[in-house]
């Protein structure tokens, strides 16, 4: 099989990649406790093959499969879980996502950030095949976390031996469905079946190959040639949204992702919450989605997407009388002395699309001006956290299928709360609900939520993204779209 | 003459030194830096990012480092593509750059200088207006067109070649073929244009003129006593042109999957990966500032009367 | 007017040139003196190349092999001489556009071998040449009337374009380029070689210098023109008082043409005199072979072509024979000669020569 | 011809063999030459036509380039109303899915849907808008696009051209001509601007003075003119050798002189011949600019986004690349031929004189 | 010298198109040349010899120059109706030419040895160092000093004279049948002249080589022509056997031509012998005798016709209507 993976990879090394191309071939190499469901994308049994909960939802002990082993035939043991944890904890392997751990497990936050110490990590090896973790809280979304990146297991004896080379393709020990057999940098990296693997007899492709096509016509290109297999759906070329929706192998699932506007809440005139409500509630998102993006995205009043159990806020959807008069109750009747704005965009041909119509409307509907700018994305980060925007477009991917996902960012010191939007309130319901867990946490979020987008109205949703994808499936079965994007390969067979 | 080669020469060595340390700046004060992202990493974890490559030590601290580290030929590890190390990264897609470039140059030089030539022998005729159209076309178009639409005619359309990659043992040399295309159009047609109008200079001398009293074929005549004396802007035009194809065009790299260094290097840009873009601009300017200064001595060869002091 | 502020800027120096200079009448006083000018050129043919040798890639060509002569005001002085013996060389030396190796050259009785920058402009009002090969020294997209009043506007002659334009076709008159406005908006190329030349000499005497080094300026004018040219030069010269260095190999046209003659051969002058002096009673071998070889058209006695009174090949000016360098090809050579280089010797009134013969040697008597 | 005639009566115009005596101004012969040059001509008048174009666009009766009529998207350039074209597209559009299902009828659903737009059609009158060059993704007219892009392009093309000519041509001669230290000094500066990491400098300058058009130039400017001096330089180094220059120093022409007077005159074919050759490659420029944020910002366009948003639907709506890549091409030729027909007429050996 | 005629001009017309009108440089131009004969052309500046010779190898730039009629009929073949490669074959093989340009003749990028080499190895076929042999012989003939070292160097380190000599070698270097010499002695003293002279002569007796000589100097067409042509504004005017003319020359032109010979015997001070007035401009030349307005003699008939040709026996002719009229 051969995928369109869209970027050279930064890494193998589970403990140091961030983005999706990387977690592409992640997800066919390495393996932690749990892996993704193929049709779910939530946890099921990887190297462990059981677990259970403690009472309080805090302790969860894992029991590690007795034929998992490396690619190379040494053992996995729970003693590997934990070093494998704790090194992508340490500080001087600086990896990015252990915040993730840091979220869940007790004591990983300390360690990483320096305060505190390796012993006081919560995870241990109770015996060779036994393994138990203690979390900060209930949190109820750590099980559909394990099967991430940065919970991964790694040959922590192959990378005793060759130090940072391990991940050179002679040097390569996983413990994934596949290994890695060739990886020519910028041109492609191929993984073969690993035979070692736990589940090896449902690993059906001798060898997938993952190509960094960075030109997403070329992509299409050469899928329409027969070349590759699968166009993933960063890939996609949306330039050409209408043919491709002609097609039979043009795969489009929901996703649990959020394209919204922010608004930076300390500038005028949008800290003024009419006018981040009438700026929002003037988009016609529908229109959006049915006539500009066409994709079969969903139309959002709220910043994080249904999730099984959990119904997002209400916000407030498009009205565009409600629109005109919250503008003119904040001084601006028909846009008139509104102050010019600028709207922040990373430069991109949706964003662009998007921004104009946004433009277009916000002219059309409320009268006033609004200047686009397109950012190359470093600078656009840097002036996105520097808060030294007014509107700044912005998208979110869950990591994990939880509102908590999307809903931590808008709190006051968090990392990610470009907008610099402030409510203790809010803080107060986010925080509490980290203590909580079912439905009651659920309530506590949504109600949350509420405060955020219908409230206060901190960001302008404009829809849920989608994943798209091209593959044909009378060609290959067991792939299924899921809400993360994430397919495992374990599973996929060619059946012409 | 010895002399000023060896004077040229030495100033090289400044001039490097230069752009390094510029180079080093400009890259620190650009916004944005080589691990922020969309999702925003705790300070604590930056921190300790950071730490590991010592990017919290002092700046000049960090220059010293790595000029250190660069006389002991070592470019450090790439902050982006962190398996790998910038050596490891340049030496594995350099040569891929520099294969391409220099098959498109040489192709684009020998097109290029022949049409030049056919086109100001016959100054104004359709051969010329002809020729000369095609080189605006691949003046004007640029390369982001060109490919996609010579990939979609042979590829898509005539299904002769692969749409895209790079030799290998399975396909052979005919991956190369649509790249060297694509990236030669563009410098044939610059240097169609310039020859064109320097040989049309050189042709109303006098000299041609004894040249043809001899006898000798239009060939012989254009070959021997008209290029020697047109070459020059070519030649003046090659030393830039000829550094910026060896280090690769991202254009035609994306487009065609060629694993060059023009890639990464744009890549290096845009990811803020220090070291890649120090090494980029280290390996650019070894091979500009020695391409200038082979073209200095080139001219010291094409015109006998140009005499350095 | 602007003319006069433009000399008058030319500072110090200009009034040297100019004014002072005119103190001086034509009593014979010097205006131009060169001594012992030398210039030599380094020659790196394919042998220095190749591994014949540091040897052969340090070798020179002698072209000036110490030069010295004078020239006085008002005085037309020609140099004659074997093509290829350093004439046009000694000639740039003084329009200083190539450096002498050795020597000095003196101006208005000042040392102009290195002049300030701000002198130099002062100097080339003063000086001007013709050159040898005036096709190629015009600039091809200069039409005639760009070629004549760019000297006008580099010296601020002549304020408006109307005024240059005057100036224009009186010195095109002059040269007998007339009408004038049919050739104005030609460019060179599209001149016959003779027309060339007279432009060549229209463009030094618009600017009427004081000091004209002119190298073979009529050499491909035909006869009559010719005649008529330096005819009118010689009016110019006197009236405008100007000094010629009439650099020429035609010792007939020299004889019309100017007051003295040096001679010269492989770098260095080895006679020099009057001109009727010099023909009539040439001393040097060279002189007298120059001089038999003239052939002229007589009715009747068409068809000789002179024996010349002189042997053997010329040699190169990267060997230059010792002793006297005329001596291999003299046909009164002598012992001495080939080994001692005779001085310049006075034999006459103002005229000299360089020559064994004309001293008597122990080892002669 | 009188307006040459000035200075006629200095000598009489007419002489002994009869013949008329006229003089002639240079300009005045180039540009006759100029028109006898029917590519260099045709290529003026384009120039003219586009400049007039842009100069009075907003005067033109143009659809406002950002007005976006979704109904309207990717219409293919026609003379036909807007409506009819529509519906032309949605009918084979049907047939496409018809095929995709390989079903022959259409459904009640989409019958319904094609009867209400044909009626929609009918009714309002934005359906009787008339796209000659067809619309983009958004329904926007291709026409003010490109007349609006072209604007900036044209511009761009202009200022780059000059500055970098300007700049490229004074630093290339004068080290051409200076030699030595100077020579070394200009050229060593050269190299290191070739060297500097240009994208991050612009990225720089961006964050340092903003996003203006005046930067933009600068941005242009700034490493256009390299090459130019390098080439200029080689052309000088090499003329300066020849006699009339020295014939020209003798004259007491000062270096400025020789430079501007002499060499550069005589570089000029391959000058004109490279800066023609510079000017799509300001095009191009800018729309990487753009890419960094620097160039034109949305909605207004320039050739080089239209163009390269239009690679992206090549095969779908081949007008979105073809229409500005055309429209671009021929004033780019326009640009080249012009300037061909230049250096002809300012080379007065050319074999075009007649 | 046979009777054999080798070429044969026939009222040959090269014109310039410029802008101010149509240069009639050469405006029926007839002479014929036999083998072994000198021709010597003399005539003003700009008069067209240059562009007559240039049109027998059929180099005139075009355009703007243009061969408008005539015939250049060597042995039997039009030399104007031959093909390029045609021509070619004779060129620099069977007629060479001395350009009267030396220094912008001579390709200032290449080597002496380089320009001279080639054209010897085209021609005689001899190998790359027979030909520097030859070249470097060839060289010496012309009296270029040290020949073999200074081959190979460049044209700009020559003098003005050595290039000139450089040109004559390189001619002379094929033994050709025709050379034409283009002013070929205009930048040589004397005695080099003398040498160079001598150097045709010796090849006009070997080989039967015949010359056309343009020439200032009526020195030189003295000593060595057997015909002389006198040109004026882009025709023929008189046209006899070298004694005549020296003799008794007819065409008011002519005699003022040699009359303004200088003369060594003659002292300084002495006034130089000049015709007055102006050569005409050949653009749009009336039909007219074009040297009327300087001529002693000229009547009313010389302002409306060009005269027709006399001849008065001894191939002596003349385009004067002094004579015209009594003769025809
Ligand atoms: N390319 C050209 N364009 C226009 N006129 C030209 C061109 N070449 C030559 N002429 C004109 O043709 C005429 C004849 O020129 P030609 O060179 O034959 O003269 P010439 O007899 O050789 O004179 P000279 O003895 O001075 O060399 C001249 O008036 C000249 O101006
Ligand atoms: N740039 C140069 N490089 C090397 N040698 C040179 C250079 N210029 C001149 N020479 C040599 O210097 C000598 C003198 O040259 P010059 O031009 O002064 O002679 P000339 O007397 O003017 O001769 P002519 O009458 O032939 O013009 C010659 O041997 C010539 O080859
Ligand atoms: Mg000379
Ligand atoms: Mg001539």
């Amino acid at each position: 099989m051969i995928i369109n993976n869209g970027a050279e990879p930064q890494s193998l090394d589970p403990a140091l990649i961030q983005g999706v191309p990387e977690q592409r071939i992640n997800t066919a190499i390495f393996e932690g406790l749990l892996r993704y469901n193929p049709k779910t994308a939530l946890g099921e049994p990887g190297l462990a093959e059981s677990w259970t909960v403690s009472k309080d939802k805090l302790t969860y002990t894992f029991k590690l499969r007795a034929n998992a082993v490396w690619s190379d035939g040494t053992p996995i043991t729970a003693q590997t879980v934990v070093d494998s944890w704790l090194r992508s904890l340490d500080p001087a392997t600086g990896s990015e996502y252990a915040y993730m751990m840091g979220m869940v497990v007790k004591g990983a936050d300390d360690y990483n950030s320096g305060k505190g110490k390796k012993e006081d990590v919560a995870i241990k090896a109770v015996d060779d095949h036994t393994f138990q973790m203690t979390l900060v809280g209930p949190t109820p979304y750590a099980l559909d976390m394990l099967p991430h990146q940065a919970f991964d297991v790694v040959p922590m004896h192959a990378i005793a031996k060759y130090g940072k080379d391990w991940t050179k393709p002679e040097n390569f020990v996983g413990d994934g469905p596949y290994i890695v057999k060739e990886w020519k940098p910028q041109e492609q990296i191929t993984v073969v079946k690993n035979p070692k693997y736990w589940d090896a007899k449902s690993v059906l492709l001798d060898s997938i190959e993952f190509l960094p096509i960075d030109d997403n016509n070329t992509g299409y290109q050469k899928y329409k040639n027969g070349e590759i297999d699968w166009v993933t759906s960063s890939s996609i070329p949306v330039a050409n949204i209408d043919e491709l929706k002609l097609r039979k192998d043009y795969q489009v699932s929901p996703q649990v992702a959020t394209y919204y506007y922010i608004f930076n809440v300390t500038k005028k005139p949008v800290d003024d919450v009419r006018v981040r409500k009438a700026l929002s509630m003037a988009l016609n998102t529908k229109e959006l989605v049915d006539k500009v993006t066409k994709g079969g995205e969903l139309v959002a009043t709220s910043i994080a997407p249904a999730m099984p159990g959990y119904t997002p806020a209400k916000g407030n959807a498009y009205n565009e009388a409600a629109a005109k008069k919250l503008l003119a109750q904040a001084g601006y009747p028909d846009g008139k002395g509104f102050p010019k704005l600028t709207v922040i965009y990373n430069t991109n041909d949706t964003h662009k699309k998007i921004a104009e119509w946004v433009q277009q409307k916000w002219k059309t509907v409320l009268g006033i001006d609004v200047e686009l700018q397109n950012i190359e994305w470093k600078t656009f980060l840097d002036i996105r956290n520097k808060h030294d925007f007014v509107i700044s477009r912005a998208g979110w991917v869950g990591d994990y299928q939880d509102p908590n996902t999307f809903l931590d960012m808008f709190l006051k010191d968090s990392g990610n709360n470009n907008g610099a939007y402030n409510n203790p309130k809010y803080d107060d319901l986010v925080t509490k609900a980290a203590t909580q867990s079912g439905a009651e946490r659920f309530k506590t979020l949504n109600q949350a939520e509420e405060i955020l987008m219908t409230q206060d109205e901190a960001v302008a949703p404009l829809y849920f993204y989608v994943n798209q994808d091209l593959i044909d499936l009378t060609k290959w079965s067991g792939w299924y779209a899921n809400p993360l994007g994430i397919h495992s390969y374990v599973g996929i067979k060619k059946v012409k | 003459m010895a002399r000023f080669i060896v004077r040229r020469f030495l100033s090289l060595i400044p001039t490097l030194f230069i752009i390094i340390t510029l180079s080093f700046i400009i890259i620190r004060v650009a916004p944005g830096g080589p691990f922020s992202s969309e999702k925003n990493i705790p300070e604590a974890i930056m921190n300790n990012i950071l730490k590991k490559y010592h990017m919290d030590e002092p700046f000049l601290q960090q220059y010293l480092r790595y000029m250190g580290d660069v006389l002991h030929g070592d470019l450090g590890p790439s902050y982006r593509y962190v398996d790998h190390d910038v050596n490891f990264l340049i030496s594995h897609a350099l040569p891929v750059s520099m294969l391409l470039g220099t098959i498109s140059m040489l192709v684009a030089v020998i097109l290029g200088i022949l049409v030049g030539i056919v086109s100001s022998l016959r100054q104004n005729s359709w051969v010329d207006y002809t020729a000369m159209s095609v080189a605006v076309i691949g003046i004007s178009i640029p390369l982001f067109v060109i490919g996609p639409v010579i990939m979609w005619f042979f590829a898509m359309r005539l299904q002769w070649l692969p749409t895209s990659g790079w030799i290998d043992s399975r396909r052979g040399w005919v991956t190369i073929i649509m790249p060297v295309i694509t990236l030669s159009f563009t410098y044939f047609a610059y240097i169609a244009r310039l020859s064109r109008a320097s040989i049309l200079e050189v042709l109303r001398s006098d000299y041609i003129r004894t040249a043809r009293a001899k006898g000798l074929k239009q060939s012989t005549v254009v070959v021997k006593h008209v290029l020697k004396g047109a070459l020059l802007p070519v030649v003046s035009y090659l030393g830039p042109a000829f550094a910026g194809i060896l280090t690769g065009s991202v254009v035609v790299e994306q487009v065609f999957l060629v694993p060059g260094v023009g890639r990464i290097f744009i890549q290096a840009a845009l990811n803020r990966d220090y070291t890649l873009i120090m090494g980029e601009v280290i390996v650019y300017s070894l091979i500009l500032v020695v391409l200038n200064f082979a073209v200095d001595i080139i001219y010291g060869f094409l015109d006998p009367r140009i005499s350095y002091k | 007017m602007k003319a006069n502020d433009a000399r008058g800027a030319a500072a110090g120096f200009g009034a040297a040139f100019g004014r002072d200079a005119a103190k001086a009448a034509a009593s014979g006083e010097t205006i131009l003196e060169a001594r012992d000018l030398r210039k030599e050129f380094p020659i790196r043919g394919r042998a220095g190349e190749t591994k014949a040798g540091k040897a052969a890639a340090k070798a020179v060509v002698r072209a000036v092999d110490g030069v010295s002569f004078r020239l006085g005001r008002g005085e037309i002085l020609g140099l004659v001489g074997e093509s290829g013996c350093g004439k046009t060389t000694t000639g740039k030396m003084i329009m200083k556009l190539l450096e002498p190796t050795g020597g000095r050259i003196l101006v208005d009785g000042r040392d102009v071998t290195r002049t300030a920058k701000g002198d130099e402009i002062a100097y080339r009002r003063r000086v001007q040449m013709i050159f040898q090969d005036p096709y190629a020294s015009m600039n091809p997209r200069f039409t005639i009337r760009g070629v004549l009043e760019e000297p006008l506007l580099i010296h601020g002659l002549g304020t408006s374009g109307t005024e240059r334009l005057a100036k224009i076709r009186e010195v095109m008159e002059r040269v007998k380029m007339v009408p004038a406005d049919e050739y104005l908006d030609r460019y060179p190329h599209m001149l016959s070689g003779g027309q060339r030349q007279r432009i060549a000499t229209a463009r030094t005497l618009i600017l009427s210098p004081g000091i004209i080094v002119a190298d073979e300026p009529v050499s491909m004018i035909d006869l009559s023109t010719r005649a008529e040219i330096l005819s009118m030069m010689k009016a110019v010269q006197r009236d405008m008082e100007l000094s010629f260095l009439y650099i020429t190999h035609d010792i007939s046209t020299a004889r019309y043409f100017t007051d003295r003659i040096a001679v010269m051969y492989l770098g260095k002058i080895v006679e020099v005199g009057p001109a009727d002096d010099i023909i009539d009673h040439p001393l040097h071998p060279y002189t007298k072979a120059l001089i038999a070889a003239v052939c002229e058209p007589l009715p009747g006695k068409v068809d000789v072509i002179k024996e010349l009174p002189i042997t053997g090949e010329i040699p190169s000016a990267a060997e230059i024979p010792t002793g006297c360098r005329f001596h291999p090809r003299c046909v009164h050579r002598m012992d001495r000669c080939a080994r001692n280089e005779p001085a310049m010797k006075g034999i006459g009134p103002g005229h000299e020569a360089a020559c064994w013969l004309n001293e008597p040697s122990p080892e002669v008597r | 011809m009188t307006l040459f005639r000035k200075n006629a009566e200095a000598l009489p115009a007419v002489n002994e063999f009869n013949q008329a005596v006229k003089p002639v101004s240079l300009w005045a012969d180039a540009w006759r030459r100029l028109r006898k040059n029917l590519m260099a001509l045709a290529g003026l008048f384009i120039v003219i036509f586009y400049t007039l174009i842009s100069v009075a666009a907003p005067l033109l009766p143009l659809f406002p380039y950002e007005e976006q009529v979704l109904d309207h998207q990717n219409l293919p350039p026609s003379t036909k109303p807007a409506g009819e074209v529509l519906l032309h597209q949605k009918q084979e559009y049907m047939k496409k899915v018809l095929a995709a299902d390989s079903r022959t009828e259409m459904t009640d659903d989409e019958k319904a849907q094609m009867a209400s737009l044909e009626a929609e059609i009918k009714s309002n009158p934005i359906h009787q808008r008339h796209y000659y060059f067809g619309t983009d993704s958004l329904g926007r007219d291709m026409l003010a696009r490109i007349i609006y892009g072209g604007r900036i392009s044209i511009l761009i093309g202009i200022v780059g051209t000059i500055t970098s000519v300007l700049l490229g041509v004074i630093l290339g001669a004068i080290a051409g001509y200076a030699g030595g230290g100077i020579d070394n000094f200009i050229m060593r500066f050269v190299d290191i601007m070739y060297g500097l990491p240009y994208m991050l400098l612009v990225i720089i300058m961006m964050a340092l003075f903003g996003r203006n058009i005046i930067n933009l130039f600068v941005a242009i400017a700034l490493v256009s003119w390299l090459t130019i001096a390098r080439v200029v330089r080689g052309q000088i180094i090499s003329l300066k050798n020849s006699e009339f220059i020295e014939a020209a120093r003798s004259m007491g022409a000062g270096s400025g002189r020789i430079i501007f007077r002499h060499l550069i005159p005589n570089s000029l074919g391959v000058l004109i011949v490279y800066s023609t050759l510079l000017f799509p490659s300001f095009i191009m420029s800018e729309s990487f600019l753009s890419f960094l944020g620097l160039g034109v910002s949305a909605p207004l366009a320039s050739w080089g986004s239209l163009v390269s948003d239009g690679v992206k639907t090549m095969e779908q709506y081949p007008w979105q690349l073809l229409v500005p890549a055309v429209v671009m091409t021929v004033f780019l030729f326009a640009i080249n031929f012009l300037g061909d027909g230049l250096r002809d007429a300012l080379d007065p050996q050319s074999k075009n004189r007649v | 010298m046979t009777d054999e005629t080798i070429l044969q001009v026939k009222g040959l017309r090269t014109y310039f198109n410029t802008d101010d009108g149509v240069v009639k440089a050469v405006d029926g131009v007839d002479f014929s040349l036999r083998k072994g004969e000198t021709l010597g052309i003399v005539g003003e500046s700009g008069s067209g010899k240059s562009v007559t010779n240039l049109s027998i190898m059929n180099l005139i730039p075009n355009p703007p120059g243009k061969i408008m009629g005539g015939e250049v009929i060597y042995h039997d073949t039009d030399l104007l109706k031959l093909s390029d490669k045609g021509i070619r074959a004779i060129r620099g093989n069977k007629i060479s030419m001395i350009f009267q340009d030396p220094m912008t003749s001579l390709n200032p990028f290449l080597r002496i040895s380089n320009q001279m080499i080639e054209t010897i190895v085209l021609h005689q076929k001899l190998s790359k160092s027979e030909a520097r042999a030859k070249a470097i012989e060839m060289l010496v003939l012309a009296g270029i000093p040290a020949a073999e070292k200074r081959i190979d160097q460049y044209p700009h380190q020559f003098s003005g004279g050595m290039r000139q000599r450089v040109m004559i070698a390189m001619a002379l270097s094929c033994d050709p049948e025709i050379l034409i010499a283009d002013e070929p002695t205009s930048a040589l003293d004397v005695t080099i002249q003398a040498q160079i002279l001598d150097l045709m002569k010796e090849l006009t007796s070997r080989l039967g080589t015949a010359v056309i000589i343009i020439t200032h100097s009526l020195g030189v067409v003295a000593g060595m022509c057997d015909t002389i042509c006198v040109m004026y504004a882009g025709r023929i005017v008189e046209r006899g056997s070298v004694d005549i003319i020296f003799e008794k020359p007819m065409h008011p032109y002519t005699r003022g031509l040699i009359k303004s010979v200088p003369r060594l015997d003659r002292k300084n001070g002495a006034r130089l012998y000049s015709i007055q007035g102006q050569p005409p401009n050949v653009i749009d030349l009336p039909d007219c005798c074009p040297f009327f307005p300087r001529c002693e003699h000229a009547m009313d008939i010389c302002k409306t016709k060009y005269p027709l040709v006399h001849d008065d026996g001894n191939e002596h002719r003349v385009a004067c209507w002094l004579y015209g009229r009594e003769g025809k």
